[in-house]
């Protein structure tokens, strides 16, 4: 297993807002989190990366309990996070915020390779190399935020809400290129509101329902699943 | 210690428990922090000086206008709230006073950097107070802000400008002028204030520009924030135990700033509530005593 | 008048050195860092006691004084500032202005309440013209504000350190998830910070030959009327807004109306800005 | 007695034609560039819970933040009762009877319960000179809080500061501190949110109470099967436009509602 989670329990303040959550990512799968606004998907991905404290329960990555690691020292053992709507360093360049991530690894000649696989993979990028990240529409943003994510060369993903505030287009185009980069072998675990087109992807899932999780499976078995048709339009 | 030189050290306790009760409005109410606030003491006490010295009023006939004069002024400096919030105001308020004491020094008017001196002891039927005739009249006075600041807090104006200072929006959608009720606060936080300032001018006979410095601020704030925010017994507590520490144990007197600088900072990191404030820690020793009675009431 | 003006820079970079400690402080954790002041008055005295006891060398305590200030400076952020990060915003204000008053206690009770004189020898480059005379002294603060400033603008601009640092002051979260190590980046930014407010207490004893415990008050207190007018978290602004209330300062004292002390001046106009350009005149 | 809808106090009859409670005509708020409720109509009948629901990022706090006051609206005109709000600051609309919950609670964490319900019963008195004197402790006014109190069922809870208490009672606490004001109309933003579902189906009986009253509530909810269940109509936002109306069953069968909600794979939205 890439990421295991161990009965994690997480709180902002007094107000608890994960219960018990377990679950595993394996190497080149994708898992998606699936569940209503406020059911905590968000929470739990700031809780892997490590921006939010566990109140309980250990997170594992390649073996390693990482449950106490800063964010940072999370982001250099291999995984990379890419935060809801596109968000950006706004007053840096394109150029300047992909090199950031680049600044931390070593090897000046894979900087070079990573960035033109980037820009291969989005060409529009390459036209604004100069601009500032504020001026980009939230479609360019959101394809420099996975663009910033993949430059650390991670060996999971965590990718939050990708879909929100995208144009219809947009949502597909982004959907493929995360399925094209799951066949370069990189883990992901994604967290939807979207949910046919996550479960489209993704290999298995989990439904989360007010900070517990209510079910998983495979995504076939979950997207004819009644349960998962009721518990977002309660039919 | 002489029996006048305790009562003297009494009046200025009694003094300043006025003061931190009319801050205690404002800050620990309305959470509007002043860290200028000897400012406001600097005008009831220099309009008391000027009315006595140089209109030739009474300590009578001068209190109530200057104690007018410092709600007008309070109000007047408590505009900048409308614009700036949280740690703004405070620069705001560190501001005010500086611009105060600034204007104190410079000006002949206000007796410039030397002041102004022979403030008498006010007189009743015709003769002039001794020390513990004046302690009395400050206690007299202690005692009413205390009666005033309790049925303050039993208002619903009290009710508001703790729900302002809470969460202004939640106020707002409870029907909450919260512009007004800060107003409000600035002017009975400048009321007590300014009958402070009065006191003291009188119980030192003169007014200097050093007296109203920033420091002084910092040694109001510190008192409060120590005794708790927001209660009337946490200010009490706080003005009596700060001022009284330093002239009980002499060797402290030396190291008194350095004393209110470190407790300010200790608690307002380790318990922001104050020890006697809600939640403080002396206030959770109590309410675990009263608590276990409370319970045993209930299986009664 | 001329002379005037040049007086009045050399004290306006004072002001600038103190502020953009402060301004480094704020765009970074927002927060108003009111204890910065203690550093100024803290280098100071390191710089004082080096020249006693170990040489008459200017540099020698100027490098002392910027490393001392640096390492107290950060110590301070640990102790005092970590653990209110989450309290509401004017808790680090107050705990910081409990630091700064009793630092100068402390100041007053290690080394006595009275000015020292601070002697140092050095050579620099002076300038007397028929008018004008720009001092030794005058010429290494102004010489002294514009290194650190170029230094600064340049590491901001063109490092990876600098980067890494706009990069946090935009977004904390997203900045330690990409893998910066923010607590590194915040450490050194309290240290450029306090050494930048170390060396200028240095710099200020040597100008007016004295050392006393209360020193630092009127510059610190004149920094946040610079931070003010500079804008909140702007560095250029910090820089360009000292000069500039330096030297009004100086110029309206000449006009007799406005006689009024100049902590006066500088404060009113500081609330009058708050009050109607809350972000600073040059702010973003 | 208790929860009695409260009267007009201006006194004009109410106008004939509008026979809403409220009513949003074209209500527009732009943040710098991003239309957040774009051109919304939506009125409130007597007696009704409507549903407001919607993905994330739909605007449905935003509208209600407008209807309430706390932000002003770009363009278009919001009537209530009969009167033109549109401008009015939100204390104002408070006092005229419009109370509302918000999404994170907002409790005053330093008063206890009882004083948290009664800052909501000072609402027609706040903010004149002689709320600075009026003793709020008197003996009908605290009985009329433990009324409420005990409405909501905190009334073990009665003196205890309200930042002790955890998120269940906090939303409970809320909607009595609304109820306090004798609102005319009550705004829940998301109640349930973060509840579990003991705790849910309480806050559905109290839902259902209040409604009982007369008082008509708009309900932002997240919580699919709680807000079918409660909601008398339904209004679906999607990016600050209104994409269906009507019951429950018909909105949950909308094939442009399932759409925004489930997405379907490779399919074109409607925008």
């Amino acid at each position: 297993m890439l990421l295991n989670l161990q009965d994690v329990e997480i709180a902002y303040g007094r107000i608890k807002v994960l219960w018990g959550i377990s679950l595993c990512v394996g190497e080149g799968e994708i898992v998606s989190l699936v569940g209503a606004n406020g059911a905590g998907k968000s929470t739990l991905i700031k809780g892997i990366m490590g921006i939010v404290p566990l109140r309980k329960g250990c997170i594992n990555f390649l073996g390693h309990d990482i449950s106490k690691k800063h964010p940072w020292e999370r982001a250099k053992m291999g995984i990379a996070y890419i935060p809801e709507g596109g968000r950006v360093f706004p007053d840096l360049t394109v150029e300047d915020n992909l090199k950031l991530i680049a600044s931390l690894c070593k090897n000046e000649l894979n900087v070079r390779k990573r960035l033109d696989m980037i820009y291969s993979l989005f060409p529009v990028l390459r036209e604004r190399l100069n601009q500032k990240a504020g001026t980009l529409s939230g479609g360019e943003r959101q394809m420099l935020a996975i663009g910033r994510a993949l430059m650390s060369k991670p060996k999971l993903l965590l990718v939050d809400e990708v879909s929100m505030g995208l144009m219809p287009k947009l949502v597909s185009s982004v959907f493929e290129t995360l399925k094209a980069l799951k066949d370069s072998g990189i883990s992901m675990l994604l967290t939807e509101q979207n949910v046919s087109e996550a479960l489209a992807i993704s290999d298995r899932g989990y439904v989360l329902e007010n900070g517990r999780i209510t079910l998983s499976g495979n995504s076939e078995e979950l997207l004819e699943n009644e349960q998962v048709k009721t518990s977002f339009l309660g039919i | 210690m002489t029996f006048g030189y305790i009562l003297s050290i009494c009046t200025f306790a009694s003094i300043y428990a006025i003061l931190i009760l009319g801050l205690n409005i404002l800050t620990g109410y309305t959470k509007q922090v002043s860290l200028g606030h000897a400012a406001f003491f600097a005008i009831g006490a220099y309009t008391q000086a000027l009315l006595v010295t140089k209109a030739g009023l009474t300590f009578w006939s001068a209190l109530p206008l200057s104690i007018a004069l410092s709600m007008t002024i309070g109000v007047i400096m408590g505009l900048p709230s409308l614009r700036v919030s949280d740690d703004f105001l405070v620069l705001t308020t560190i501001g005010l006073n500086f611009i105060v004491m600034g204007i104190t020094e410079y000006f002949d008017f206000f007796g410039g950097a030397m002041g102004i001196i022979g403030i008498t002891m006010p007189t009743l039927w015709g003769r002039p107070l001794s020390t513990s005739g004046y302690f009395a009249i400050t206690a007299l006075f202690l005692m009413l802000a205390l009666c005033v600041s309790y049925l303050f807090s039993r208002t619903w104006g009290r009710l508001a400008m703790e729900a302002t200072g809470e969460d202004e929006e939640a106020a707002q959608s409870l029907g909450i002028n919260t512009a007004l009720y800060k107003i409000y606060a600035f002017a009975l936080s400048s009321t007590f204030t300014g009958l402070a300032g009065v006191l003291w001018a009188h119980s030192i006979g003169s007014v200097f520009p050093r007296n109203f410095s920033f420091e002084m601020s910092v040694l109001f704030l510190s008192m409060l924030v120590f005794g708790g925010l927001g209660t009337i017994r946490g200010a009490i507590f706080g003005a009596f135990f700060l001022y009284l520490l330093p002239e009980c144990f002499r060797f402290i007197e030396n190291y008194r700033m350095l004393v209110y600088g470190a407790l300010l900072t200790m608690i307002v990191i380790l318990q922001p509530n104050g020890m006697l404030g809600r939640g403080g820690l002396l206030d959770r020793c109590f309410s675990k005593l009263t608590k276990k009675k409370a319970e045993n009431q209930g299986i009664l | 008048m001329l002379q005037i003006l040049v007086d009045a820079i050399v004290l306006g970079c004072s002001y600038a050195l103190m502020a953009v400690g402060l301004n480094m402080v704020y765009g970074l954790l927002r927060i108003i860092h009111v204890a910065h002041a203690a550093l100024y008055t803290l280098g100071a005295y390191v710089g004082l006691y080096c020249l006693y006891h170990f040489s008459s060398s200017l540099w020698l305590s100027l490098i002392f004084g910027a490393i001392f200030s640096a390492l107290i400076g950060t110590l301070m952020y640990r102790i005092i500032y970590n653990p209110v990060l989450t309290a509401p915003r004017y808790v680090p204000l107050i705990a910081g202005a409990g630091v700064f008053i009793a630092s100068q206690e402390i100041f007053r009770l290690l080394a006595g309440p009275y000015p020292y004189p601070f002697n140092a020898s050095f050579k620099f480059l002076s300038l007397t013209h028929s008018h004008l005379r720009i001092t030794e002294t005058q010429m290494l603060i102004i010489t002294f504000m514009i290194g650190a400033f170029l230094c600064l603008y340049l590491v901001i601009n063109n490092t990876n350190l600098g980067m890494m640092w706009r990069a946090c002051t935009q977004d904390m979260e997203l900045a330690a998830s990409s893998g910066i190590n923010v607590n590194l980046i915040i450490a050194v930014n309290f240290m450029i910070g306090s050494a930048l407010a170390g060396s200028a207490g240095v710099l200020m004893a040597l100008y007016r030959n004295s050392v006393f415990p209360t020193m630092g008050a009127m510059v610190s207190y004149k920094a946040f009327v610079v931070v003010v007018l500079g804008g909140f978290g702007s560095i250029p602004g910090a820089a360009i807004a000292g000069i500039l209330l330096a030297v009004a300062e100086s110029l309206l004292g000449m006009v007799p109306l406005f006689n009024l002390p100049r902590e006066a001046i500088a404060f009113l106009v500081m609330v009058l800005v708050l009050m109607f350009k809350p972000k600073g005149l040059f702010g973003r | 007695m208790l929860l009695q809808t409260h009267e007009k106090e201006s006194g004009k009859p109410r106008n004939f034609v509008d026979k809403n409670v409220l009513s949003l005509k074209d209500v527009k708020k732009h943040f710098e560039g991003l239309k957040a409720v774009d051109g919304v109509d939506m009125t409130l009948n007597e007696t009704e819970i409507l549903g407001l629901i919607g993905p994330n990022g739909a605007g449905k706090t935003t509208l209600l933040n407008v209807i309430s006051g706390l932000l002003m609206p770009n363009e278009g005109e919001i009537v209530f009762r009969g009167m033109n709000i549109t401008s009015l600051p939100a204390f104002k609309r408070a006092k005229l009877g419009i109370a509302r919950t918000f999404q994170i609670a907002k409790p005053f964490g330093l008063l206890t319960v009882e004083e948290n319900i009664l800052v909501g019963l000072g609402c027609k008195l706040h903010g004149s000179i002689s709320s600075l004197f009026q003793n709020c402790r008197k003996k009908e006014i605290l009985q009329k809080a433990r009324e409420i109190i005990n409405l909501i069922g905190l009334y073990g809870y009665k003196d205890q500061l309200t930042s002790s208490l955890p998120i269940g009672l906090l939303r409970k606490l809320e909607i009595g501190r609304a109820l306090a004001t004798y609102p005319s109309l009550l705004l829940l933003d998301e109640p349930a949110a973060g509840l579990n579902n003991q705790e849910r189906n309480e806050l559905s009986e109290l839902v259902r109470k209040i409604r009982e009253k007369g008082i008509p509530i708009i309900l932002i909810e997240h919580t699919m099967s709680f807000v079918m269940n409660l909601s008398d109509r339904i209004v679906v936002l999607h990016r600050g436009r209104k994409i269906a109306e009507g019951s429950p069953s018909d909105v949950a069968n909308d094939p442009l509602v399932i759409e925004v909600y489930l997405g379907r794979k490779g399919g074109k939205h409607a925008s």
